[in-house]
């Protein structure tokens, strides 16, 4: 019997809205199909609109997880349009940011795959510790979420010294614990059971899906912008690119464990060696017509800006590729032929970033199993027309 | 594979305080530094429309109210806020800025009206021979609360 | 005199309020020692250490609204939740705590009780399968799979568990069985295998995590009990809270010697052997992640069923060898 | 590969395909193919380069047509086929066959540009609604958008 069920755009397994239409028999499914737009803000438009100087805060929002990843390729794109160079400090510590938001984002993913997973406990655990790089963020960038460290021309904030104990301190305790998790998470055999084998994606098909970060390099593809592409600060460093060839969940977890514990090794090189100086250079105020491609590697991969200026203090054109986008092609040939069971870990697996804002929804209806999408004020009449047949009349009445 | 591989650490912990922090009731402090609440020095803003000109979310409205008396009205939504601190690095007044940001995180209300504040002030003169006169230490309070 | 007794048997203690409050109880037990266990701090507020928190639950859902879906049949759909209810009430009456005396309330404790007492205890699955059908919901529907699925992997190996006990006791009656052992405390020893499985089975029958598939709201939003709301789902809750309580007592009668002791060292026992039993099932909860359906059933035919069939083998042995 | 390497590479490949080619920074090659020519030139990036990775298209309204940007992912950087069609009837062929990946891309530039992508396996819109009405392109320069007025809700003024 085939049936389809929905996964989205309101769905347990997912943080943000996105549609998943799967198509099953039985447990097993058989078809997916993928609708996205539900929290499509038109930030290429607006950023069209705003100054340099805004468009920093706003491509910070375009995500929460990784916000220094788009604004640092963002601001790497117009620094090199604006031909400013940033001192060599501001990279480090830009560079180290980058890296603390690495540990921060794939121990979240950890807990997520957890939780996905039904281990609740693993979940409650990666998260308690994942607080003390929350806590290092925040001290360094006065947020916990939004860091706003970058600026055009290098960053804002200066390390002192007893900040800088704390970061080694805190490393030592995130690097013993992520060896824990690290061995609880490929031993537990509940766990093991639910992420080995499961959401295969071949070499072949990765490379031809054109997937990213951690999803390829789960698949034997060793492909990592720090290391093929440079930039900032990672020129003077030196680490390995994770890679695993199991090319399932399992092989995704392994590999981001790996760039835990590699991205440990960065942060203290970075803030053992910090060189002194400036951290900032004084930014124009406009760019010459120009173009520039910036890329960056995101916790979750790829990260591409495209940025065309036209010689005033707007952008011409902000194109931004963000890595969640690159791998929906390889996760509806994942979910293909799994079972329901492995939905929200596959999907997870490619750790989605889909941000939120509410626009429309989809309502089926039971009887005809016609669908239409309805618009919020449509939703809000037809509630107050079903609250009006209710036979017991509520007297209170809603704020809004 | 080991069978219950989480065990020794789930019951050492089952006797220990919870990590988690009691919210409402209890605080956790933030660090110094931490980019909370934008506010104005009134006495100090030589009305240069920096912040207004670079603020991300369009928060900070300023209006010339007396062209003769150069005097100025600036209110801050602190509803579109975003918390970038931006228009404390645009300010130009130094060392103390005439736009700076407070260590307040709870700034939830029934009401957005309630969100916005306003001050109006004469717009200050930069002396560039005499030093700057002391700025007060303590914390200047909004000059007026209300709306 | 008799009707008041009967009466106040059947809806004060050990009957329906009692049985009320004292899964509440065990739910605040429940919650709070797997929050601890993860290091967190559980319900905290609603009345003293939250002891009131599921109370307070229960009387939140309670002034909910209550939908039912266009497509459902509405009475099957209305009448389910107070069936189980029923049906779990009643087979908390069949524990052997309030039945201390051998020949008092014959329509209570009879020989044949564990029986009885292993059926009703399969009804409530029975229950949510029809629940999750009748619900229309693609998500209830998978769920209500789920549930029968899930039944055919425990149930055999929990029936062979709990019933090679009472082979040995030589009684299908809960409280000669507990008087057995009672008597014979060393014989308990034999019977750890099955205590083992019997623990397992009675939380997959809980549907309690690794075995809380037929709801995993990751993957199918609350399963069988998604389209529930309001009074239906407060009465769910309650007949679940129950089910633990009643499987716990199961548990401990046949497999840790009864509730000895009168009417009030009785209850003691009871109290303190259920919480014991609940804190192996908190344990297994917070150890493990949620497996798979087909992994459910595997693992149950693999592992479960040969170790009941040698819990079996070990008690014929010993009967024919000591007894 | 160096990127002089590289434009050798593409020069001798393309030959007369190329319009122009540049190397603005270290590991940028930018370079420029009529219309006509993109399916082939893809299909030579593709097979006689080995390059498998599509990082994304962007679509520029420049004034007179639409550029569009293909860039490409090569081990060695970054490697971006640019193209520009006219306004009217604005349309493309698609780069399915050659890169498989670029399905998401030539969807987006379908909702955000009206750009008529031929061939593609799969024209369904992917980011606007299905409701969508029709020939509102939000990213061509002359589509702009009125921003309504912000009613803060609440009970003072």
């Amino acid at each position: 019997m085939r049936f389809n069920i929905p996964i989205g755009p309101q769905h347990p397994a997912l943080k943000e809205p996105i549609s998943l239409r799967m198509t099953v028999e039985g447990e097993v499914i058989r078809d997916a199909d993928l609708r996205l737009g539900y929290n499509h803000r038109g930030l290429e438009k607006l950023a069209e609109q705003k100054t340099w100087v805004q468009n920093i805060y706003l491509t910070e929002r375009i995500c929460g997880i990784c916000s220094h990843s788009h604004t640092t390729c963002y601001v790497q794109g117009v620094e090199k349009l604006m031909e400013i160079v940033p001192p060599k400090r501001g990279l480090y510590i830009r560079t180290l940011v980058a890296e603390l938001e690495r540990i921060h984002s794939h121990l979240l993913w950890l807990g997520v795959a957890g939780h996905e997973a039904g281990f609740d406990s693993f979940f409650m655990y990666t998260w308690r510790d994942r607080e003390v790089v929350m806590d290092l963020l925040e001290m360094i960038s006065g947020n916990r979420v939004h860091y706003a460290i970058n600026t055009l021309g290098g960053v804002r904030r200066d390390l002192d010294e007893g900040q800088i104990k704390k970061i080694l301190d805190g490393l030592v305790v995130l690097k013993e614990r992520s060896v824990y998790y690290a061995r609880i998470g490929t031993t537990e055999p509940s766990f093991v059971a639910r992420l080995a084998g499961v959401g295969y994606l071949s070499k072949e098909k990765a490379m031809a899906l054109c997937a990213v970060g951690p999803t390829t390099r789960a698949s034997g593809v060793a492909r990592d912008v720090r290391k093929d592409d440079p930039y900032a600060a990672y020129e003077d460093t030196s680490f390995e690119v994770a890679t695993a060839d199991t090319c399932d969940v399992l092989g995704r977890t392994v590999v981001r464990i790996k760039e835990l514990l590699s991205s440990y090794q960065i942060s203290e090189f970075l803030v053992r060696n910090l060189p002194a100086g400036d951290i900032a250079v004084r930014a124009p105020k406009r760019a010459k017509p120009n173009e520039v491609l910036s890329r960056y590697e995101a916790p979750r991969g790829e990260n591409t800006h495209y940025i065309k200026s036209n010689g005033s203090d707007k952008p011409e054109r902000l194109k931004v590729r963000a890595p969640t986008l690159a791998n929906y092609a390889a996760t509806i040939e994942m979910l293909k032929n799994g079972f329901i069971a492995d939905i929200p870990l596959i999907f997870a697996a490619i750790d989605p970033c889909v941000c939120c804002a509410e626009r429309t929804v989809e309502l089926v209806n039971g009887r005809t199993g016609e669908e239409k999408t309805v618009r919020f004020a449509e939703l809000r009449a037809l509630a107050a027309e079903r609250h009006k047949q209710l036979s017991t009349k509520r007297n209170a009445v809603w704020p809004l | 594979m080991r069978v219950a591989a989480f065990l020794p650490e789930l019951l050492r912990h089952l006797f220990k305080k919870p990590n988690t922090v009691d919210y409402p009731f209890k605080k956790l402090e933030v660090p110094p530094g931490f980019r909370g609440t934008p506010f104005l020095r009134p006495e100090l803003c030589i009305a240069c429309r920096a912040c207004e000109r670079d603020c991300p979310a369009e928060a900070i409205e300023m209006t010339l109210l007396d062209e003769a008396e150069k005097k100025w009205k600036m209110i801050i939504h602190n509803d579109r806020c975003v918390h970038c601190a931006q228009c404390v690095d645009s300010c130009p007044v130094s060392p103390i800025k005439a736009m700076d940001i407070d260590e307040r995180y709870e700034l939830a209300d029934f009401d957005r009206h309630n969100l916005k504040r306003e001050w109006v002030y004469l717009r200050a003169v930069l002396k560039k021979a005499e030093p700057k006169p002391a700025p007060p230490k303590t914390e200047p309070k909004p000059q007026t609360g209300q709306v | 005199m008799a009707a008041l007794k009967t009466i106040l048997y059947l809806l004060v203690y050990p009957g329906v309020l009692f049985l009320f409050v004292y899964s509440t109880f065990c739910e605040w037990f429940d919650r709070k020692v797997y929050a601890r266990l993860q290091n967190r701090m559980g319900p905290t507020h609603t009345g003293r250490f939250g002891l009131l928190q599921p109370v307070a639950d229960f009387f939140k859902l309670m002034a909910k609204e209550d939908i039912t879906p266009d497509l459902a049949d509405r009475r099957l759909f209305t009448l389910l939740p107070i069936f189980g209810l029923a049906i779990v009430a009643t087979a908390g009456l069949l524990l052997p705590v309030w039945v201390f005396d051998l020949s008092a309330v014959p329509m209570i404790s009879f020989s044949g009780d564990v029986i009885v007492l292993l059926y009703l205890l399969s009804l409530p699955t029975l229950i949510l399968f029809l629940a999750g059908w009748s619900s229309t919901n693609p998500f209830s529907a998978i769920g209500g799979t789920r549930v029968l699925t899930m039944l055919f992997g425990y149930e055999a190996p929990l029936f062979m568990t709990v019933l090679s006990p009472a082979i040995l006791a030589n009684s299908w009656r809960l409280s000669e069985i507990a008087l057995f052992y009672q008597h014979k405390p060393w014989l308990i020893l034999p019977n750890l295998l099955g205590f083992a499985v019997a623990l397992v089975c009675v939380q997959a029958k809980l549907e309690r995590t690794p075995f809380d598939i037929p709801h995993a709201e990751t993957e199918i939003v609350g399963g069988t009990l998604t389209e529930y709301s309001g009074k239906k789902l407060a009465f769910f809750r309650l007949m679940t809270d129950i089910e633990m309580v009643v499987s716990a007592g199961l548990i401990a009668a046949v497999f840790l010697g009864g509730f000895p002791g009168g009417l009030w060292l009785g209850l003691l026992n009871f109290v303190v052997k259920t919480l014991v039993v609940i804190f192996i099932l908190s344990l297994i909860r917070a150890l493990t992640s949620r497996i798979r359906v087909d992994q459910v059933v595997s693992f149950a035919w693999r592992y479960l069923a040969p170790l009941a069939v040698l819990q079996l083998l070990i008690v014929i042995f010993i009967k024919g060898l000591l007894l | 590969m160096t990127d002089q390497e590289l434009v050798d590479k593409l020069k001798s490949l393309l030959g007369e395909k190329i319009v122009e080619i540049s190397n603005p920074s270290l590991r940028r090659v930018f370079f420029t193919v009529a219309p006509g020519n993109l399916t082939a030139s893809a299909a030579v990036l593709s097979k006689d380069l080995g390059i498998w990775y599509i990082a994304t298209i962007s679509g520029v309204d420049v004034g007179d047509g639409y550029e569009l940007l293909y860039h490409f992912g090569p081990d060695t950087g970054s490697l971006t086929m640019r193209t520009k069609i006219p306004k009217e009837n604005p349309h493309i062929e698609s780069l399915c066959p050659s890169f498989p990946g670029a399905i998401l891309y030539e969807r987006e530039l379908q909702d955000m540009f009206g750009i008529a992508v031929d061939h593609i396996p799969d024209p369904r819109p992917l980011i606007v609604p299905d409701d969508w009405p029709a020939g509102n392109f939000p990213l061509r320069k002359d589509w702009t958008f009125e921003r309504p007025e912000e009613i803060i809700p609440g009970g003072k003024k």
